[in-house]
């Protein structure tokens, strides 16, 4: 029997999107989820990890440095590196840099303030395993909600990602175009979420668990935890058929 | 050489002679230097309310709902079957005005900590602030840094801000006022108190180290002037560790859900010494406390220094005996300390040793029961003559440049800039964001169920007439949460004020408290909960008399929320509630013509309850599709941002039969309980039935359509593009 | 002629410093050797040369500290030309 | 023995420092002349003495740093004794 993919929700001490993100994936998608203890060093029997935003232990140095030292953290590595998906919203993208699974630095916002408002994003990949519910090049509106999210990387770095086609969301207008204004915190080439290489890991600066449900002003998160779990349940169903 | 005089050691510790005397009499000896400086700040007016206790009496705090009205750490009122809300007010305003970031920061800290202590998580806070003229640069320093410093605390220990308000005027200059209010949840039948019940029970100490945070401040640091003077400036600042606050509500919750917490309370003012004496004296035991057991961050502190500090993010906790392990364990799962620190005793005394050495032997009572006083209150003949200002006469600018001059004064202006520092959306609750009438959060314990939350003060009012600006206080509050649909049921109170042994501010004490009182009792609706700020005087003068009022209502459904802006093209524009207006104290006079007088319109408080009551029968039934009501600004300012919000014009008629000829006074008066709405037309017979019926005037004024804001008045016409009512409104300094 | 200077800022012994205790407990998760660790701020800046000191001590005590709770030592950088 | 260093931080000139526009801002509505204002993060702890430069390298490119957007500088400040 094939059992459901599973959810795990990393609880560093200063996570304070943990609660949301379980909410999300329990009570409104219904899937098996639960909670894992920054201090855990095993993720056996999860198919896939979240990130969760928040301040992880304070993020007084830089926002995800003390974290990317965590033994959860080593964990996740080794998960990402045996092909799991992870996913990383917000504090957890900073992690996900600072732990080097992904690329580049997440610095001060241009403006120098805290932004919590809606953005509308470009998903530029369709075809990664968070966003196969999206349709390629679709407008979607995810809220936002940081002080450190402007996305730096060095130009060669830049140009490796996005010939490789890593960038997975970018900030942008209603219309889709990348708009000075349509940018809120000065991100380069308006990178809002980056896949890693082998496209297993995703961070992205937007909350897709803020926008789940109608009664929040919006649904478009939703289908990234969707695209997940399809992508796991897909992945299970190929596998047990070859062992058949 | 003149002699040198030796400061007597009551008034080093901040007592006069009479309080000094009275406390050797209470204690049938002279206090040690340690238990002076205790008398000292438990004494002070911050702790003991000493004049403004006897004026709290005058609050109506019960009502169907509560479950814990004042005396507790933060009120609780039920807000659905099972769940409860805890609520609280707190000012934070002179530490905000000696260090914006931090002080604003510690206060976010501290009403937190409040509303844990009820035993409920914190899930909003709403910051009401007030400060000079955002022209004066060190005021916008000042406002920039007290948001950072909100945004600094809230966002990280992830409470979402949903809500506030922000006023300037000349009088906040030196002395901003920053206050704090924070609702939590918890379910009704384990609301937690502070009391200090059972004896052998045992008294823990949990969360951040103490270190000298916090002493010195006071007047009693002057007993060791010589050595301390720097350290006494230092102890003027706290700083708050917002991530240890995320670690205490965390644990704290947890620590709760083992059932071995017999009472808890934060350390606020005073610390250990105001935590240790009111808990004590409300489970009428006593206390026995071993201070070298205490954590601390810094060598060689006094016992004094251990009683009084002010360090942030600690909470102190009486456990049942044997189970101690249980709770200790929880706080240092999160990485905080936690150490059993004494015992709850039988006898009603409170005992500090220091290794072997009896520091302190008190009657916790001693403490927490200060002397009140009574100051004769006085009108100042000023005031009544500035209230009795003639205001006919003024010049009148046109009107559209007067509309255009109003959305771009920083009292009115869109205050986006400001709360999207804040995180008003973690929790996944907040189904109508800032930037309403009031802000709704979603009940995910009871759907589709929720609160409304909305904080307001108006002290231009209130210094003109004290009883107005509370009652207007309560009405503009509980409006504000009536607007998007839900029934208030309870407020938190906070008062500013100024030097209250001034008969000037003792008569603005009575007044503001009676306005709050009246219209509170009139309304049905208790006070849970408060705060008082005295003292807020610089060298330029008070401030004016500021009662800020934050109100809690409740909703069936929230997805039957209004919105504040016109919603459809051929809705029925139409001003439900009060006629009476005026342009005493009203942000038209300010702008305009430079001044702050005459006398504002007193609410008449039943019209005001009825017009709650059609408000959130209309949104239950669906008959309206949006609610403003008017504040700042009038008649005029509604329906500029009603347009503004919604994206679409409107065409209105102020007819002289209904408005009079006055177009200064019907467009820019301001008076309580009024309200612009929009209904579908089709609706529009069934809501007027409704106000008929409730006896709550209805003046149709037009209908929602276009690209501008278009009025036509008995004088003049005016048309303003929406365009450029938006971009004047967003035009925050 | 124009001064170039960095201003470094501490807090003051005994308060509370948080940054520089989160900063300890990092170092030692990853098992690096450090003690009484603190977090400060450093400021570079370009004033006039004209009475340079007294200028940066304004800045400094009127907005980049505040002096209730933080030291600062200013340090010269180097002498540039105005543009 | 050990040593007392101290660390200075800035980003690298290439990335936006936005903190230090603020700061230049916020001394302009003041009156304060300044320009190029950067702000930066100053760190001072102590470490055995034994290769303590090599040590506060690691610290820095390990921890204390991301090197790919801000640059340092260690500074000495005094030998303490071990306690
Ligand atoms: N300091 C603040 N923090 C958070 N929200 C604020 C603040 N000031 C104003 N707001 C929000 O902006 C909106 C307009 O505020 P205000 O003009 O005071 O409204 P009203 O006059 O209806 O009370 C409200 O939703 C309010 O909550
Ligand atoms: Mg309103």
């Amino acid at each position: 029997m094939m059992r459901d993919p599973r959810f795990a929700v990393v609880v560093f001490p200063g996570s304070n999107c943990d609660r949301d993100c379980l909410h999300v994936l329990r009570d409104v998608l219904g899937y098996p989820a639960e909670f894992v203890w920054h201090e855990e060093e095993d993720l056996s029997g999860f198919d896939a990890v979240v990130l969760p935003g928040g301040f992880s232990y304070g993020d007084y140095l830089r926002p995800g440095a003390v974290a990317a030292t965590s033994p959860v953290v080593r964990a996740v590595r080794r998960f990402a590196g045996a092909g799991g998906l992870v996913v990383g919203i917000c504090n957890g993208f900073q992690v996900l840099l600072e732990a080097g699974l992904l690329p580049g630095a997440l610095v001060r916002n241009r403006g120098a303030t805290f932004r919590c408002e809606w953005t509308t994003l470009r998903v530029e990949r369709a075809d990664t395993p968070f966003t196969s519910l999206y349709a390629p090049g679709e407008v979607v509106r995810m809220p936002i909600a940081h002080g450190d999210g402007r996305y730096h990387a060095p130009p060669e770095v830049l140009e490796e990602l996005e010939q490789r086609g890593q960038v997975v969301f970018r900030y942008v207008d209603r219309d889709g175009r990348t708009t000075p204004e349509a940018n809120p915190n000065g991100s380069l080439h308006h990178i809002a979420g980056l896949a890693n290489r082998e496209g297993n890991v995703l961070g992205l600066m937007p909350h897709p668990e803020r926008c789940s449900e109608a009664v929040l002003g919006g649904q478009d998160g939703r289908r990234l935890f969707e695209s997940m779990y399809r992508w796991l349940r897909d992945r299970a169903l190929l596998a047990a058929g070859r062992t058949r | 050489m003149t002699a040198v005089t030796q400061i007597p050691e009551w008034e080093a510790a901040g007592l006069r002679r009479e309080e000094y005397e009275r406390v050797c009499a209470l204690l049938g000896r002279r206090p040690n230097p340690t238990e002076l400086r205790m008398f000292g700040v438990m004494w002070s007016e911050h702790c003991a309310y000493k004049h403004s206790r006897p004026y709290l009496k005058r609050l109506p705090t019960a009502g169907p709902g509560v479950l814990r009205g004042p005396g507790e750490n933060a009120g609780v009122v039920e807000v659905a079957p099972g769940l409860a809300a805890a609520l609280k007010v707190e000012s934070h305003n002179h530490p905000s005005a000696v260090d914006p970031f931090h002080g604003a920061a510690t206060g976010v800290g501290g009403i937190l900590r409040d509303v844990l202590s009820m035993g409920a998580r914190p899930v909003a806070l709403l910051d009401s602030l007030r400060f000079g003229p955002p022209e004066d640069p060190q005021s916008r320093r000042l406002r920039e840094g007290v948001v950072a410093g909100i945004s600094h605390y809230g966002n990280s220990v992830g409470v979402p801000v949903v809500g506030g308000e922000v006023l300037y005027e000349d009088c906040y200059r030196a002395n901003p006022l920053v206050n704090v209010a924070c609702v939590g949840l918890l379910p009704s039948s384990r609301v937690f108190g502070s009391a200090a019940a059972g004896p052998g029970n045992s008294v823990v100490y949990a969360g951040a180290r103490t270190g000298r945070d916090g002493i010195g401040g006071a007047a009693f640091a002057s007993e060791q002037l010589e050595e301390t003077s720097a350290e006494s400036d230092r102890g003027a600042v706290q700083i708050g560790d917002p991530f240890a606050g995320k670690l205490l509500i965390e644990a704290t919750l947890e620590a709760l859900q083992t059932g071995a917490v017999v009472a808890l309370q934060d350390m606020g003012a005073a610390g250990i010494t105001c935590a240790a004496a009111e808990m004590s004296a409300r489970g009428r035991t006593g206390m026995v406390l071993y201070l070298d057991r205490v954590p601390r961050r810094e060598r060689g502190m006094t016992p004094a220094e251990v009683l009084l500090s002010e360090s942030q993010e600690r909470m102190l906790l009486v456990v049942q005996r044997g189970r101690e392990e249980e709770v200790l364990r929880a706080y240092r799962r999160w990485g905080l300390h936690a150490e059993v620190v004494g015992q709850v005793t039988a006898e009603p005394v409170l005992r500090a040793y220091d290794g072997d050495a009896l520091v302190v032997e008190l009657p916790p009572s001693a403490l927490t029961d200060a002397p009140t006083y009574r100051v004769p209150e006085q009108e100042p003949q000023a005031r009544r003559a500035l209230r009795d200002a003639d205001l006919s006469g003024l010049p009148k600018p046109d009107p559209a440049q007067a509309l255009l001059s109003l959305l771009r004064s920083p009292s009115v202006v869109s205050k986006r800039p400001i709360y999207t520092q804040y995180d008003h959306m973690v929790q996944l609750r907040t189904v109508v964001p800032p930037g309403a009438d009031a802000a709704v959060l979603r009940l995910l314990e009871a759907p589709p169920r929720g609160i409304a939350l909305s904080v307001d003060g108006n002290g231009r009012i209130s210094y003109l007439d004290p009883w107005a600006g509370g009652a207007a206080a309560v009405c503009e509050a509980t409006l504000n949460v009536a607007c998007v649909g839900a029934r208030p049921v309870a407020v938190t109170d906070g008062l500013n004020l100024g030097n209250p042994e001034r008969p000037e501010v003792a008569w603005e004490l009575a007044g503001v408290v009676d306005g709050i009182a009246d219209a509170c009792r009139a309304l049905g609706v208790p006070v849970v909960g408060g705060n008082v700020s005295l003292y807020n005087e610089s060298e330029h003068g008070a401030v004016y008399p500021t009662p800020v009022v934050a109100c809690l209502g409740v909703m069936e459904d929230v997805t039957r929320a209004l919105s504040t802006g016109f919603g459809a093209a051929g809705d029925v524009v139409a001003l439900v509630g009060s006629d009476r207006v005026s342009l005493g104290g009203s942000e038209y006079l300010r702008t305009l013509h430079g001044k702050v007088a005459g006398a504002p319109v007193r609410p008449d408080l039943g019209l005001h309850r009825r017009l709650l009551d059609v408000l959130v029968r209309a949104a239950e039934e669906g008959l309206v599709r949006s609610a403003h009501d008017l504040s700042e600004g009038g008649l005029a300012v509604a329906l500029a941002e009603a347009c503004v919000a919604g994206g679409i014009g409107a065409r209105c008629t102020l007819s002289p039969e209904l408005f009079g000829i006055q177009t200064d006074l019907s467009l820019f008066g301001e008076g309580p309980s009024r309200v612009l709405v929009s209904v579908p037309p089709e609706r529009y017979e069934a809501f007027a039935a409704l106000c008929a019926r409730a006896g709550v005037p209805l003046r149709l004024l037009g209908y929602v359509g276009g690209d501008q804001l278009h009025l036509r008045l008995p004088d003049a016409e005016v048309a303003v593009p929406v365009v450029e009512l938006r971009s004047a409104w967003e035009a925050y300094r | 002629m124009n001064k170039r200077v960095r201003v470094v800022v501490f807090l003051k012994p005994g308060v509370l410093d948080a940054q520089g205790q989160a900063v300890q407990t990092g170092l030692r998760a990853l098992g690096l050797e450090a003690s009484e660790v603190r977090v400060g701020k450093a400021f570079e800046l370009t004033v006039p040369e004209e009475r340079w000191r007294e200028r940066v001590r304004e800045l400094c005590e009127r907005f980049l500290t505040n002096p209730l709770i933080e030291d600062y030592e200013v340090y010269e950088r180097e002498e540039v030309p105005t543009p």
